[in-house]
C-alpha cells in the first residue's frame, strides 16, 4: 500500500510528543539532569511545531480535511483525528508558541531545582493541548483535556514552598476534576442517546435527525442540551468565561513565568476551541438541540463573555500585582473571544457568522502572541526587581530597552493601537457585531477597549516611565531580549498583512465551522470510514 | 404495571441521581480539603456507574447477560460467538469506565498531594484556613 | 545462606500461587508462571527464606502434616466443643483475661505457626508478642490458671512441639 | 445563605436529571439489544475469519481499551505519569535515602513480619497472572499493576520504609523501572509504524493486527499456537511494569516520616525566589 505521508504525521504527531516525556527521566540519567531536560523539551517542541505546520500546509492548499484512524480502525470504531482548516491553524500556532516557551523555560532554569519534573509536564500540557485540538473523538477530548489539566495543576504548584501556588492549584484542581468528571457524565449521556462518541459522526447524526426524524428532536434534544451544558462548564471553565474565571487570576500569577505564557495564551484558546467545535460543527444549526436550546445556550455564553470583558478590564484598574493585572487582561479578552463565538444565532446571516468566527481566529493569534510576550518579557523585569509589586517594579525596564519595547508594543496591541495586530481583530469584531445586527456588542467592544486602556497604561507607565526608586540587580539575558523582540514584531505583522490575513480566517471559518464546512467534516468522516473499511 | 426488574431498575437510577446531587454538594460547600476530596471520588463513582448503567443489557427471555468475554474461543465456532453476541453486556462503556477509572485516580493522587503540601505551609487542611489569595 | 536454592524454593512457591490463580495450564500459562515466578523468586530469596534446606528434609514434612492433622482433627475439635459447651451453658461459666505464655521454639517461622494456632483456635488469642523475652500475652476464655507454665501446657505445648521439629 | 444557594443547587441538579433521564427512558435505561456499536465490538473482538478487521483478543474491554480506542488508553497511561510527576515535583528536594542511624525495632510485631514474609511473593504472583492474561481474561496491565503495588505496600508498613530503602527500591530506581515500562508502551504504540519503516510498508500507529490499508504489517497474534493477541500483550506487560512502579513511587513518598521530610524542608525554605 502507498504511503499516506500527511494522515501519517498527523497520528504521529501527539503519541510522539507522549514519549518524548516518557522517555525523558531515563535519557536524563544518561546524559545529565541540569541542562539535558530543557533542551529535550525544545526538541520535542520543535518537532511538533515543525509536524503541525506540515499538517496545515496540507489541510490548506488540498483544501481537504485529514482523518487518521488510529490502529487503522475507521472512525465511529476506532479513535480518529480529524483536523480542518480552523483546528490546523489554532495547532500551528499553539505549537510555536510553545517553542518559544520552551526557549524561554531554558532561560527560566535556574529557578529550578529539578528542573526535569518541570519539563515533563511541560511536554505533557502540549501534548493535552495539541490532542485537545486535534481530536475527533469526544471521549479522547476528555482523555486530552486531563492531561492537560494535570499538567496545568502540576506546573501552578511548582513554587511548591509558596502557599499561595499551592492554594491556586487546590482551587484549581479540585473544581476541575469536578469539572471534567461532569463532561463525563454528557459523554455517557450522548453515548447513551446518539449511540457514537465520534465528533463526525455525531454532526452527521444530527444533521440527518433535524432533515429526516423532526419527531425525535422534542425527545433528545432535552438530554443533549443537558449533555452540551455538561460539557460547556468544563471548556469555559480551562478558558476562564466569567464566573468560571474565579481560579486564573489566583492561578496564572503563582505558577512559573513560562507556565503563566502558556496558560494565558494558548490553554484558553483550547476551551475556546472546544467550544466552537462543539456548537457550530456538531450541535450546529442544524441539529437536535436547534432552534430554541441552542440559541439559548449562545445567549448565556454571550451574556457570560459580556460581563466577563467588564469585569477583567475593571478589575484590571485595581490591581498592584503585574501577573495578576495580565490575568485579568486574560479574563476580559477570554470574554470578547466568547462574544464573538456567540454570534452564530438562528437569524444571523452567514456572511456575519463567518466574519464573527474569523474575528475570533483573529483575536486568538493576536491576544495570545500578545500575552505570552507580556509575561515573557514582565518575567524579566520581576526577576530584575525581585517583586512582582507594580511599586517595586517602577523604572525597571529602562535597563533593558529591548524588552521594554517589545512590552509596549504587546500592551499597544492589547490594547488595540492601530498599526498592530490586536486593532485589526478588535476591528474585525466590530464589524461582523455590526454586520450581524448586533449594536451593543459591537458598542461593547470599544467600551472594553477603552476601559481597559487605563489599567494597561498603569502598567505601562510603572514599569517603563515611572522613575526608579531602588536599585535593581542586573540579570543576564542570554539573547532572550531577540526571541521577545521577535515576537513584538510578529504582532506588528499580524497589523500590517491584515488584507490577507482576514481574507485567509474568513475562508477559515467558512471550511471549517460553518455552511458547507460542516458538511465536508461530516463527508471527511463517511469517506475515512469506507476508506479504513476496505469494502 | 411495572415489572420487578423495572422497579428496581428505578431506584438504582434515582439513589445514582441523589448521590450524583450530594457530592456536587459536598465538593462546593464542605470547607474541608479531605471531604471535598472525598466528594470527588463520590462522583466519580457515580459517573462510572451511571456508564455501566448506560451499557448493561436486559436478560434475554431469561438468560443471565454475560460479561464480555468470549471464553469459548479456542472452539472456533461461530454459532457460538452469535450467541455471546447477543447476550453479552456493551464493552464500551466499561472500557470508558476504566480510563476514566484511571484518570480519576490520577487526579485524586495528586490532589492528594497538593492538600499534603498545603498541610506543611499552613498546618490545616480547611479552607477557610488557606486564604492567603484574594480569589 | 544459600541464594540460588532460597531462589528455587521461594520460585516453587510463587508458580504455584500463578497457576491456582490462573486456573488452567496451558503452554502459555506455564511459561509466563515460570518466568514471572523466577522474576519474584529472585526478588524475595533473601526475604522469605533464612535456611531453604530445610524445605528438602522429609522428615519436616511429615510433621508438618502431622502437625495439621493434629492441628484440624484434634485442637480445633477440642477447642470448638470447649467453646460451644461455654456459650450453650445456661451460666456462661467464662471467665476472660490475659495471661502471660512463654515459648521455647527459636525461628520466625516457628513462632509465628504456634501464635497462628493459639489465634486460629477458638478461646484463645494471641494480643502481643515479646521476643526478647519470648512470651506471648494470650486472651483467654476461661482464665483456669495464671501460672504461665501451667498455661503454657494448656494451651500451646503440643504446637510447639509440632513446630519446633518442622520449623526449627 | 451560602446553604442554601448549596441545597437550591442540589435539588434543582437532582430534578433536572431525573427530568432528562424520564424524558429518555428508552435510550438511557437498558434493553435487551445493545447499541450498534457494541455488536460491532462483540462481534469482531475475536474474529479469526476476517484477519483485517478483529483484534484477536476474547476479551472485548481489552481489545477496547488497548486497540480499538487504544490512543485513549496510552494517554490515560499519560495522566497518571504525570500526575505521579507532578506529585514527585511537590515532593522534590526531601531526600528519599536511607539515614545513617535507624532506631531498632521498627515495624510491626513479629508475627506480622513473618507472615508478611510469604504474602508479598503470592501477591506478586497473581498480579503477575492479571496482568499477563489481560488479553484473555478480565484484568489487564493496570489491574495487575495495582495488585502488584500492594507488596511494597505491605512491606511498607510493616517494616518501615527503611527495608525497603535498604533493598533499593526507592524513588530513582522505581522512576527508572516506570520509565523503561513508558518507553515499552511508546514503542508498542509505535511498533507498526517502524516495521513498516524498515520493510517499506504502510503501517498505522497503535496498529495491531493487518489493516486493509496497510495488509503487510501486523504484530503476531500468536506466538508458538499461544494467543498473545500481538500488541495487547505487550501494553499489558508494559504497563505492568509502570503502574507497579508508579504505585510504589507514591507510596515511598506519601508514607515518608514527617520529621525527616520537615527538616529537609525547612533548609530548602531560604533558596526559594521570587516567582
Amino acid at each position: 500500500m502507498a504511503w499516506n505521508i500527511p494522515e501519517l504525521i498527523t497520528g504521529a504527531i501527539v503519541p510522539l510528543l507522549a514519549v518524548f516525556a516518557f522517555t525523558l527521566p531515563l535519557l536524563a540519567k544518561v546524559f545529565g539532569e541540569k541542562k539535558f531536560p530543557g533542551i529535550w523539551a525544545l526538541i520535542a517542541s520543535i518537532v511538533a511545531a515543525i509536524m503541525s505546520t506540515y499538517i496545515f500546509a496540507v489541510v490548506w492548499r488540498t483544501g481537504k480535511d485529514i482523518v487518521y484512524g488510529f490502529g487503522g480502525w475507521p472512525p465511529p470504531i476506532g479513535i480518529s483525528y480529524e483536523v480542518d482548516p480552523f483546528n490546523a491553524l489554532i495547532a500551528v500556532f499553539t505549537a510555536w508558541i510553545m517553542v518559544l516557551i520552551s526557549i524561554y523555560s531554558l532561560w527560566y532554569n535556574r529557578h529550578f531545582d529539578e528542573p526535569e519534573w518541570y519539563y515533563i509536564l511541560l511536554i505533557g500540557l502540549e501534548a493535552g493541548m495539541l490532542g485537545c485540538l486535534y481530536t475527533g473523538d469526544a471521549f479522547n477530548l476528555f482523555v486530552m483535556i486531563e492531561v492537560l489539566g494535570i499538567s496545568a495543576y502540576a506546573l501552578v504548584a511548582y513554587h511548591k514552598h509558596r502557599g499561595e501556588a499551592v492554594e491556586a492549584a487546590i482551587k484549581y484542581g479540585i473544581i476541575g476534576a469536578t469539572a471534567t468528571t461532569l463532561y463525563f457524565i454528557g459523554l455517557v449521556i450522548i453515548y447513551g442517546v446518539y449511540g457514537t462518541l465520534n465528533m463526525g459522526q455525531l454532526s452527521l447524526l444530527n444533521t440527518e435527525i433535524y432533515y429526516q426524524r423532526p419527531d425525535l428532536i422534542a425527545s433528545m434534544g432535552v438530554a443533549t442540551l443537558l449533555a452540551v451544558s455538561l460539557a460547556l462548564w468544563v471548556f469555559t471553565y480551562k478558558s476562564a468565561l466569567f464566573p468560571n474565571h474565579f481560579w486564573l487570576p489566583d492561578a496564572h500569577p503563582e505558577a512559573p513565568t513560562p507556565v503563566s505564557a502558556a496558560l494565558s495564551g494558548l490553554v484558553v484558546n483550547i476551551g475556546v476551541y472546544a467550544v466552537a467545535r462543539f456548537m457550530y460543527t456538531i450541535f450546529g444549526p442544524a441539529s437536535t438541540i436547534a432552534p430554541y436550546y441552542r440559541d439559548a445556550v449562545l445567549t448565556a455564553l454571550f451574556v457570560m463573555g459580556f460581563v466577563g470583558a467588564f469585569v477583567g478590564a475593571i478589575m484590571m484598574m485595581a490591581q498592584k500585582d503585574l501577573k495578576r493585572l495580565l490575568a485579568y487582561s486574560t479574563v476580559s479578552h477570554t470574554g470578547l473571544l466568547y462574544m464573538a463565538l456567540a454570534v452564530g444565532m438562528s437569524g444571523v446571516p452567514q456572511a456575519a457568522v463567518a466574519l464573527g468566527l474569523a474575528a475570533m481566529t483573529y483575536h486568538v493569534l493576536t491576544h495570545g502572541l500578545g500575552k505570552a510576550l507580556l509575561f515573557m518579557s514582565s518575567g524579566v523585569f520581576i526577576d530584575s526587581a525581585g517583586t512582582r509589586d507594580l511599586d517595586g517594579l517602577a523604572g525597571v525596564g529602562r535597563r533593558y530597552p529591548l524588552v521594554s519595547a517589545s512590552f509596549i508594543i504587546g500592551f499597544l496591541s492589547l490594547m488595540g493601537l492601530l498599526p498592530l495586530g490586536g486593532f485589526f481583530s478588535k476591528l474585525m469584531l466590530y464589524q461582523a457585531f455590526m454586520e450581524a445586527g448586533m449594536l451593543v456588542p459591537a458598542l461593547a467592544v470599544i467600551v472594553v477597549s477603552a476601559i481597559s486602556v487605563l489599567g494597561y497604561a498603569k502598567a505601562m507607565y510603572s514599569v517603563v516611565f515611572a522613575t526608579p526608586t531602588k536599585e535593581h540587580h542586573e540579570i543576564k539575558l542570554y539573547g532572550i531580549h531577540y526571541m521577545l523582540a521577535l515576537m513584538a514584531v510578529g504582532l506588528i505583522l499580524l497589523g500590517v498583512l491584515y488584507p490577507w490575513i482576514s481574507q485567509g480566517l474568513i475562508h477559515v471559518a467558512n471550511s471549517s465551522l460553518i455552511g458547507y464546512g460542516v458538511r465536508e467534516y461530516q463527508d471527511a468522516f463517511v469517506k475515512a470510514f469506507h476508506a479504513l473499511l476496505g469494502r | 404495571m411495572i415489572t420487578l426488574s423495572e422497579y428496581f431498575m428505578t431506584i438504582l437510577i434515582t439513589c445514582m441521581i441523589v448521590n450524583l446531587g450530594l457530592a456536587l454538594y459536598g465538593v462546593f460547600f464542605k470547607p474541608n480539603l479531605i471531604k471535598k476530596i472525598i466528594a470527588l471520588t463520590i462522583l466519580g463513582d457515580t459517573a462510572n456507574t451511571f456508564a455501566l448503567i448506560i451499557g448493561y443489557r436486559m436478560w434475554v427471555a431469561g438468560v443471565p447477560s454475560r460479561p464480555p468475554v468470549f471464553t469459548e474461543w479456542r472452539s472456533n465456532n461461530p454459532l457460538l460467538l452469535l450467541v455471546f453476541t447477543k447476550t453479552a453486556v456493551d464493552p464500551l462503556p466499561q472500557a470508558l469506565v476504566l480510563t476514566a477509572i484511571v484518570i480519576g485516580l490520577a487526579v485524586t493522587l495528586f490532589l492528594v498531594f497538593l492538600t499534603l503540601q498545603a498541610w506543611k505551609i499552613y498546618r490545616s487542611v480547611d479552607m477557610r484556613d488557606i486564604k492567603r489569595l484574594k480569589g | 545462606m544459600n541464594k540460588p536454592l532460597s531462589w528455587f524454593v521461594v520460585s516453587v512457591l510463587a508458580f504455584i500461587a500463578y497457576i491456582v490463580f490462573t486456573g488452567s495450564i496451558t503452554p502459555y500459562d506455564i511459561v509466563t508462571g515460570l518466568a514471572v515466578s523466577l522474576v519474584v523468586g529472585g526478588l524475595f530469596a533473601t526475604i522469605t527464606i533464612e535456611d531453604p534446606v530445610k524445605v528438602f528434609s522429609p522428615v519436616r514434612w511429615a510433621y508438618l502434616i502431622a502437625y495439621a492433622l493434629y492441628y484440624f482433627f484434634v485442637a480445633e475439635v477440642k477447642s470448638h466443643l470447649d467453646v460451644m459447651y461455654r456459650i450453650l451453658h445456661p451460666k456462661m461459666p467464662i471467665r476472660p483475661g490475659i495471661v502471660r505464655v512463654p515459648y521455647d521454639v527459636e525461628t520466625d517461622y516457628a513462632v509465628t505457626a504456634v501464635a497462628n494456632s493459639i489465634t486460629n483456635t477458638p478461646g484463645t488469642v494471641v494480643v502481643d508478642i515479646k521476643p526478647e523475652k519470648k512470651l506471648f500475652y494470650v486472651h483467654w476464655i476461661n482464665v483456669e490458671t495464671i501460672d504461665p507454665y501451667e498455661a503454657r501446657k494448656r494451651i500451646s505445648l503440643a504446637f510447639e512441639q509440632y513446630a519446633k521439629k518442622v520449623f526449627d | 445563605m451560602r446553604r442554601w444557594i448549596g441545597i437550591c443547587v442540589l435539588i434543582l441538579t437532582i430534578l433536572g436529571l431525573s427530568f432528562v433521564v424520564a424524558a429518555n427512558i428508552n435510550t438511557l435505561v437498558p434493553t435487551t439489544n445493545v447499541r450498534t456499536l457494541a455488536e460491532i465490538y462483540l462481534k469482531y473482538t475475536y474474529y479469526p475469519w476476517d484477519k483485517y478487521f478483529t483484534a484477536m483478543s476474547p476479551e472485548a474491554c481489552t481489545s477496547i481499551v488497548w486497540d480499538f480506542r487504544g490512543l485513549d488508553t496510552v494517554f490515560e497511561t499519560m495522566v497518571f505519569y504525570l500526575a505521579i510527576i507532578g506529585a514527585i515535583a511537590l515532593a522534590r528536594g526531601v531526600p528519599l535515602k536511607l539515614p545513617k542511624e535507624i532506631k531498632r525495632d521498627l515495624g510491626l510485631s513479629l508475627i506480622v513480619k513473618t507472615v508478611t514474609k510469604i504474602v508479598p511473593v503470592l501477591i506478586i504472583a497473581v498480579a503477575g497472572s492479571i496482568a499477563l492474561h489481560g488479553h484473555l481474561t478480565p484484568g489487564g496491565g493496570f489491574q495487575g499493576g495495582a495488585t502488584a503495588a500492594v507488596a511494597p505496600v505491605l512491606i511498607l508498613v510493616v517494616f518501615s520504609q527503611f527495608y525497603l530503602l535498604k533493598r533499593g527500591v526507592n524513588k530513582n530506581s522505581m522512576l527508572l523501572l516506570r520509565s523503561i515500562g513508558l518507553t515499552g508502551i511508546g514503542i508498542t504504540a509505535f511498533a507498526a509504524v517502524l516495521i513498516g519503516l524498515a520493510t517499506g510498508h504502510y503501517a498505522f500507529v497503535l496498529q495491531n493486527q493487518p489493516k486493509p490499508l496497510a495488509p503487510d504489517v501486523s504484530l503476531p497474534a500468536f506466538v508458538g499456537g499461544q494467543l498473545i493477541s500481538g500488541s495487547l500483550w505487550f501494553f499489558n506487560f508494559f504497563e505492568f511494569l509502570a503502574v507497579a512502579a508508579g504505585f510504589t513511587i507514591v507510596f515511598l513518598l506519601i508514607t515518608l516520616p514527617e520529621k525527616l521530610a520537615e527538616a529537609k524542608e525547612e533548609k530548602h525554605v531560604v533558596e526559594v525566589e521570587e516567582g
